[in-house]
């Protein structure tokens, strides 16, 4: 068991703190709410416990055993064994933050890794150890530009093609800053052309997020906005899928301030949602106000390479209410399994990933495209996601498919009631020509149904 | 050994992780949004096996070695949790799979939902927050909703003992709150007095760590609280310190509004170097329609034969999402886990046994380290880690010469209001051996610091590096690897 | 990939050797055989070769799907998670045989517990490193004995209750030995009486094997055999099952010579048969026979305590074709895991598996014993096996089971011909009291039937 | 540090791993029969990891640095093999269950026979043996039983070159033969007047390792083999250095008879500190019945929609089982996985690399060091640790130094025509990078050696222990904790 102590031990060590019995360490406890009765179950031994979860786990439906369409945030990706392998080892991941950095070289390395691997793949200059998800670094790159701005600036502008849930997570936080708010312009035609977010950017404005590829998988070239943002002064954040970055443009060339994102599809398993990782870029001049930690490379007093916590000063254990953000433990584990991840990939693996990505999506598209009653809304470049128009309801599609053993798309109208019949259909290089083509077969038979 | 970066091990043209050719016709890729470079190291499996191998070793873990990290409860991280956690059949779910396809999930989620109530004593649970400071931030937040949602708009003082935990100012603040410091008494108490003379009508609520950072449990908790709600304040409990409390007193029974849990201290999740952590949080039934959602409820009652269908509820007046999706899922995994091997007597032990740790440890240093507030404590105790015979000697040389020791060094400098403080948690997974030989390490080091304090000021000897300058690095601030070109 | 170079360092290594290409390098290959077409399938990548064993694995059904009563020396039995979790890491299982002492302190610390651990529970005073299986340990247990008394003796006896196998790859091995032979009496009625054996025993004889708990499941005790056959000369090899000794007198206390068996039990998954662990334990004076590797405890020169190989001047590597065994890599990992298994149960963990076995196995065969057609043939103490009589043939029976999802008990009549339905059912820790009773169900139907 | 044995750390009555309570009616012990003491440590979960854990820190492994062990290929072992093993389809396999229960075993072991086959040249395959030395012992008794079912019982004499690998001479004595040993000659081949010389009608065969033990391609293979085939003698082949011909020859090609395969060599199944391995063995047509069995068989043809229906046979003539059930099973798996993701070329490239590596130290380091056969070489080549300049310096102390410079020592003293042997087999799985830091060591050793060979004498410096006393080891002979009853 968990706890060593005999009898015996336990007996010897009350002696030496000079009490008689164990009762005795919680007399400051008021005796009327002392040692409650629990009404939980009694305790399993290992093999129950692990029957017990056991039994829970099959009774779902996994990606493993479906073919998996289904993304909008959160994708089946492959993970090479090497990650989950060296995640496995108890000194990553039975460590503590790296508080005491001689004895912290392993995680303090790594995340300086994270951290670079990162910048490379935005093109941004800076990047911190990792948010919770690709949520709340938004609502970090909110809070940040809120500060930059030092609460001048109150409107924060959401495109509409912003993953809704991070429009959500946003707005709970900004709701603690003084008068901001959160503007979401064309919810009710989420597909409007990008442009149109700027009619509303004025110098109230302290931040602009956009979505690369945006939700609805489609990629724009956000150069121009990035300019007009800028122009009226405001700063304008990015949220990415990472793996798209193997083989799109970096948000870094289009000039954007910040670049967010959910590193999930970057090694880490769907798990239900999380533990995911929320990676957070910048540039330079705006490192200061980074919330979370930063690792830097150092020396010690031999001249030897080390990595340390650096600019603790603005963190919330030092600066108190002072301090911007809250955030301590982070996604730690995360974001060495992305390290790891994009050790493993590499230039050509991530490139190749995204690619399969991106041709197999196209694919789909194609052969969805030709179904009566089915029709795929492209008027734009995508990457591996796109929006088809379903001639029933996207949910009772979704039924069918999983009757055929397929996790169908995203049912849009979910998150934008106007979209009614609209499904948002991911692709990976986990599906299988076979899988796609056993997709098209079923909504040809719905099509004829 | 100095260990290279993945960039300077890198080699151009170096294959890892192999993917297959596409199996369908290739689409032509989108003309201008197609990157030119891709700055990533090309590396093989190997590489980096062997890099990733050989830098774990340079860390310190539980799995290695004593851990006595004040407030942060480093205990042993069960194995079998990890094998939980990853069952296909949890692993590989879409967080948007149609709930019916999900039932073994959700089932969990709700049953974690209820343990940790009736662990806590409280109403509603919302497992959405994603660590512990999350959670304070939506306790917080919840306990505004609340005083909004009754017209109350006036209340923006939020009381914080200088005893709590860091994050506390910082959250209050994030929220929108007004912070004001409430001292400690003379027996490590929060001062009565002081927190009467505070109260008023512009009091939201106060934010207690109890045990507070001291160790201590709060005795006068009962009556503070009773101030507190008598002012029309909600109390929030920082419930970092719960492995104390365990089946020996729940928050909620105090009289606590809302705590948050950190399953990664508590219910052994594992740390991860930093995370992920897991904070839900627990409210009384008055702040349930409050709470960050969604949360899962039972949709259909099951019977006898067919269990219940779960699915997920908005709470009325949530305060909305703090992040993605549900939470981290796989945290709740391996505390579910943690709770059924456990079991209410299992849980008692847990807690017993972390208190016992820790008057253990107190009780064979006490004397030769001044403990300032000098009473029975609960999981974790604090000493002042300096000498007036070793004047040039601080807690920081004692953390970093325990290095030397094979320990890992306590929490140092926090709380602030004991000088060089040293906050030691043993956690109740450590043996009586292992608590005996830590408490020599500390007496031997108490000596060596009178008498060769060179060996304190120059440790730690035998880590791969010696101390690190911190200034250097907040001057310099390479926080990427220079052969990149963006840097 | 695993073969690192680029054409770049291919190009500058082969300019070094002096070479202009690789095919250079291989002009000592008679050109006619050289570089030969390989009719392979083509390189999968990682995520479709594991696709591709997902398939096949899951075109198996297994002890985790199905109940399973099946034992005959392997069995289903729980391994708590830290065992593999730390067969996990690569210091142990990427590391070779540990020839260099000071860079190997892990594994040969933990072969000397392990040694530690197999003496403790067999009640011997010796115990080497591991043999492949229980089979082999029998076979070397006969080579040794054969060594020990220098070829003058050469009837080796084993009881027809060892399991078959372990007798058929003594025989195999016993083939090479000069005159040889392996004798087994009343194969045709193999629950006679074991001291039926002693009356093969006489001053030819080299050994006699028995087996402990015996193949059908029976515990006996030896002492009064032990002590015939050490009368007679001869030696007395134990073939146990290392778990059934958490509750069981040791052979050590019956006076074996040599103790042998399965450690498979110990924490070792099914694994279709491999790798399994071949235990060899024995009395100090036999020690400079046993074959294989041992451990021993010595100092550096600084005093500190270590650990080597030692008395390695036995091995095959020295000794050449003087060596009475070819062993070389053993069960080294099977080892480590058996060690930490037996460290994780200790003392209170392994008697109590050892006792949930004998209850369990008690309950199902009384169980079944009220069985109509069905009978539970016991005339003596039994541990966690035993024999049924069916009223149909084991095979169609077994068939039957698996329809209702369990996998039933082993059929003697394969190794026994003259054991017609006869089924050996064997009950682990692993069988629920519901699995049990399910079991009882079938058989009450086809009672019925 | 000095980590306590597991007795040392046992506690009594401290409890690990905990068990459930019987849910049957329990049943009276068996009187006499149960023992009185069970001699066994008592640790929690996290003592029994900790251990393990700082334990293992004491290896080295591939996973952490370079190990160019001669003859041992110590290649990198790909991580998803051991996902691919344990995935519980496969672990949790009974091997006794029904055959058609378990065709997803059959058809991976099928078409391992099959792919072995190709890959070597052969016509059957076994897949029973557990390792090297097993495979060996299997294919000689296979010879064995060829002759005497052949009525050749005189044919006693097995002839062994004395460039072969250390297990041949043992396994040939097993099984009932003489050994005759056939000196090298002076290129590194088996001198072809001597194996003639020894050949007559009592010849039963050869054990030929090629390449040979100084990593030499025999270059009268053809003829060595000959002339043992028209003297009515049998070719073994040891297989160990099968790294060296993937895709470069096959053995069957070059006309041996029979072969062991080392799974845990070639086919990248982890060493495992000392095994399991894996020696299935490979044999002409002439061979296959007597091959030990059962093997794998296609019972019943399948059609394009049904797979065939696999079983198992016994080889008509078989020498029997060598061991239980069918051989390492899950280190078949491994290799299963590791062909699939080369196939052909990616196999070729295995071999090129692994020759090219070797050859590319040798070349480094050649001159500075003594390479006694100095011509091209295959997977690994053997130098001499000895020069005249330093009298007093040995391959062993050469060996131990570049554990100093965290590199694993060589083969050392073996094969034994070389004077200080030092036998480096890089393995394909290493880069130039670490060749070319391993060789530089090299380089340093050598200079060392002439100058202060003392820092060779005294290393490895920085290790957990010294240099061990092997003398007291075999003298005192503790081969168990002392804390045991029986010790």
């Amino acid at each position: 068991m968990f706890t060593p102590h005999t009898e015996k031990e336990r007996a010897e060590m009350l002696k030496t703190i000079g009490v008689d019995k164990i009762e005795d360490l919680f007399t400051d406890v008021p005796e009327k709410v002392r040692f409650p009765k629990l009404d939980l179950p009694e305790a399993l031994s290992e093999m129950e416990a692990l029957q017990q979860v056991r039994e829970l786990a099959s009774a779902n439906e996994s990606a493993q055993d479906l073919a998996c369409f289904l993304g909008a945030g959160a994708y089946h990706h492959y993970t090479p064994a090497a990650v989950d392998n060296l995640l496995r080892r108890g000194e990553f991941y039975t460590a503590y933050t790296p508080y005491q950095p001689e004895v912290s070289q392993g995680t303090l390395q790594a995340i300086f890794e994270f951290q670079s691997l990162i910048a490379g793949l935005t093109g941004m200059e800076v990047t911190n150890a990792s948010h919770y998800d690709g949520a709340t670094a938004v609502a970090e790159a909110g809070i940040m530009a809120f500060h930059h701005f030092r609460g001048k600036r109150t409107k924060f502008i959401a495109s509409p093609a912003l993953n809704p849930q991070y429009r959500d997570v946003l707005c709970t936080y900004v709701c603690g800053m003084g008068g901001a708010q959160v503007i979401t312009p064309n919810l009710e035609s989420p597909l409007s052309d990008p442009a149109d977010l700027l009619s509303l950017v004025d110098d109230q404005t302290a931040l602009v997020v956009v979505q690369y590829p945006d939700f609805f998988g489609r990629i724009f070239d956000y150069s121009a906005i990035a300019e007009k943002v800028h122009e009226a002064g405001a700063l304008l954040a990015v949220a990415v899928n990472p793996l798209s970055l193997g083989l799109l443009k970096p948000p870094g060339e289009f000039g954007a301030d910040i670049v967010i994102g959910e590193g999930q599809s970057l090694g880490l398993p769907l798990s239900y949602g999380g533990p995911y990782l929320g990676l957070f870029s910048t540039r330079k001049e705006l490192v200061r106000k980074v919330a979370g930690r930063l690792v830097g490379e150092t020396e010690d007093k031999n001249g030897n390479r080390g990595y340390v916590l650096t600019l603790t000063a603005r963190e919330q254990h030092i600066r108190r209410e002072k301090a911007t953000s809250n955030i301590c433990t982070n996604q730690g584990l995360m974001a060495l399994a992305a390290a790891i991840y994009l050790s493993l990939l590499g230039k050509n693996g991530l490139r190749k990933v995204a690619e399969l990505c991106y041709h197999k999506a196209h694919y789909a598209a194609k052969k969805i495209n030709q179904i009566k009653g089915f029709k795929v809304l492209v008027d734009s470049p995508f990457f591996n996601e796109f929006i088809v128009e379903t001639p029933i309801p996207v949910d009772e599609l979704n039924l069918y498919l999983l009757d055929q053993g397929i996790l169908g798309g995203y049912d849009l109208k979910k998150a934008y009631p106007n979209m009614k019949n609209a499904m948002l259909v991911a692709v990976t290089e986990m599906n299988s020509r076979g899988e796609i083509d056993l997709l098209c077969d079923v909504l040809r038979e719905v099509s004829h149904a | 050994m100095r260990e290279p970066t993945i960039y300077e091990m890198s080699s151009p043209g170096r294959q890892g992780v192999r993917y297959p050719d596409p199996d369908v016709p290739t689409t032509p890729l989108p003309e201008g949004l197609v990157r030119e470079t891709l700055p990533l190291p090309e590396l093989s499996e190997l590489d980096v096996v062997r890099h990733y191998t050989n830098i774990s070793k340079k860390n310190y873990s539980i799995d290695s070695g004593f851990y006595p990290l004040g407030s942060c409860t480093m205990k042993y991280n069960p194995k079998v949790n990890e094998e939980a956690a990853r069952l296909p059949g949890f692993a590989f779910t879409h967080p948007l799979q149609p709930t019916e396809t999900i039932q073994g999930n959700l089932a969990l989620m709700f049953e974690l939902q209820q343990w940790l109530a009736e662990i806590s004593g409280f109403d509603a649970i919302s497992l959405q927050p994603a660590a512990g400071a999350q959670g304070e931030f939506s306790g917080v937040m919840t306990i505004r909703a609340y005083h909004l949602h009754r017209g109350d708009s006036q209340r923006k003082k939020m009381l914080i003992p200088d005893s709590a935990h860091g994050t506390n100012p910082a959250t209050a603040s994030m929220c929108g709150f007004e912070t004001v410091a409430i001292p400690t008494d003379e027996k490590g108490n929060v001062d009565l007095a002081a927190l009467k003379a505070a109260c008023d009508d512009t009091l939201a609520g106060i934010m207690l760590t109890n045990p507070n950072t001291l160790g201590l449990f709060e005795q006068g908790i009962i009556e503070a609280i009773e101030i507190v709600h008598q002012a029309g304040g909600l109390v929030y409990g920082d419930g970092a310190n719960l492995n104390a409390l365990l089946g020996i007193a729940r928050p909620g029974d105090l009289g606590i509004d809302v705590m948050h849990f950190n399953l990664h201290k508590t219910f052994s999740t594992p740390h991860g170097g930093g995370g992920p952590g897991s904070g839900p949080i627990g409210v009384k039934q008055h702040l349930a329609p409050f709470i960050p959602g969604p949360v899962v409820t039972v949709v259909e009652e099951g019977s006898q034969d067919v269990p219940p269908l779960f699915g997920f509820t908005m709470p009325e007046h949530s305060i909305g999402r703090v992040k993605s999706f549900f939470g981290n899922f796989a945290m709740m995994v391996r505390a579910y886990v943690y709770i059924s091997m456990h079991g209410p007597d299992g849980l008692r032990t847990i807690s017993e046994n972390a208190v016992l740790n820790a008057n253990y440890v107190r009780a064979l240093v006490n004397g030769v380290y001044h403990v300032p507030y000098d009473r029975i404590c609960m999981h974790e105790f604090v000493a002042e880690g300096h000498w007036n015979e070793a004047p040039e000697v601080s807690a920081l040389d004692i953390a970093k010469r325990l290095i030397d020791y094979n320990f890992h060094p306590p929490t140092n400098y926090f709380p602030l209001i004991v000088h060089e403080a040293l906050m030691i948690e043993p956690t109740e997974t450590e043996s009586k051996q292992t608590l005996d030989r830590f408490a020599d390490a500390l007496l031997k080091i108490a000596e060596e610091a009178k008498n060769e304090p060179a060996l304190l000021k120059d440790a730690p000897h035998n880590t791969p590096v010696g101390r690190l300058n911190e200034v250097k690095a907040a001057k310099d601030l390479i926080l990427c690897s220079c052969d990149l070109p963006y840097g």
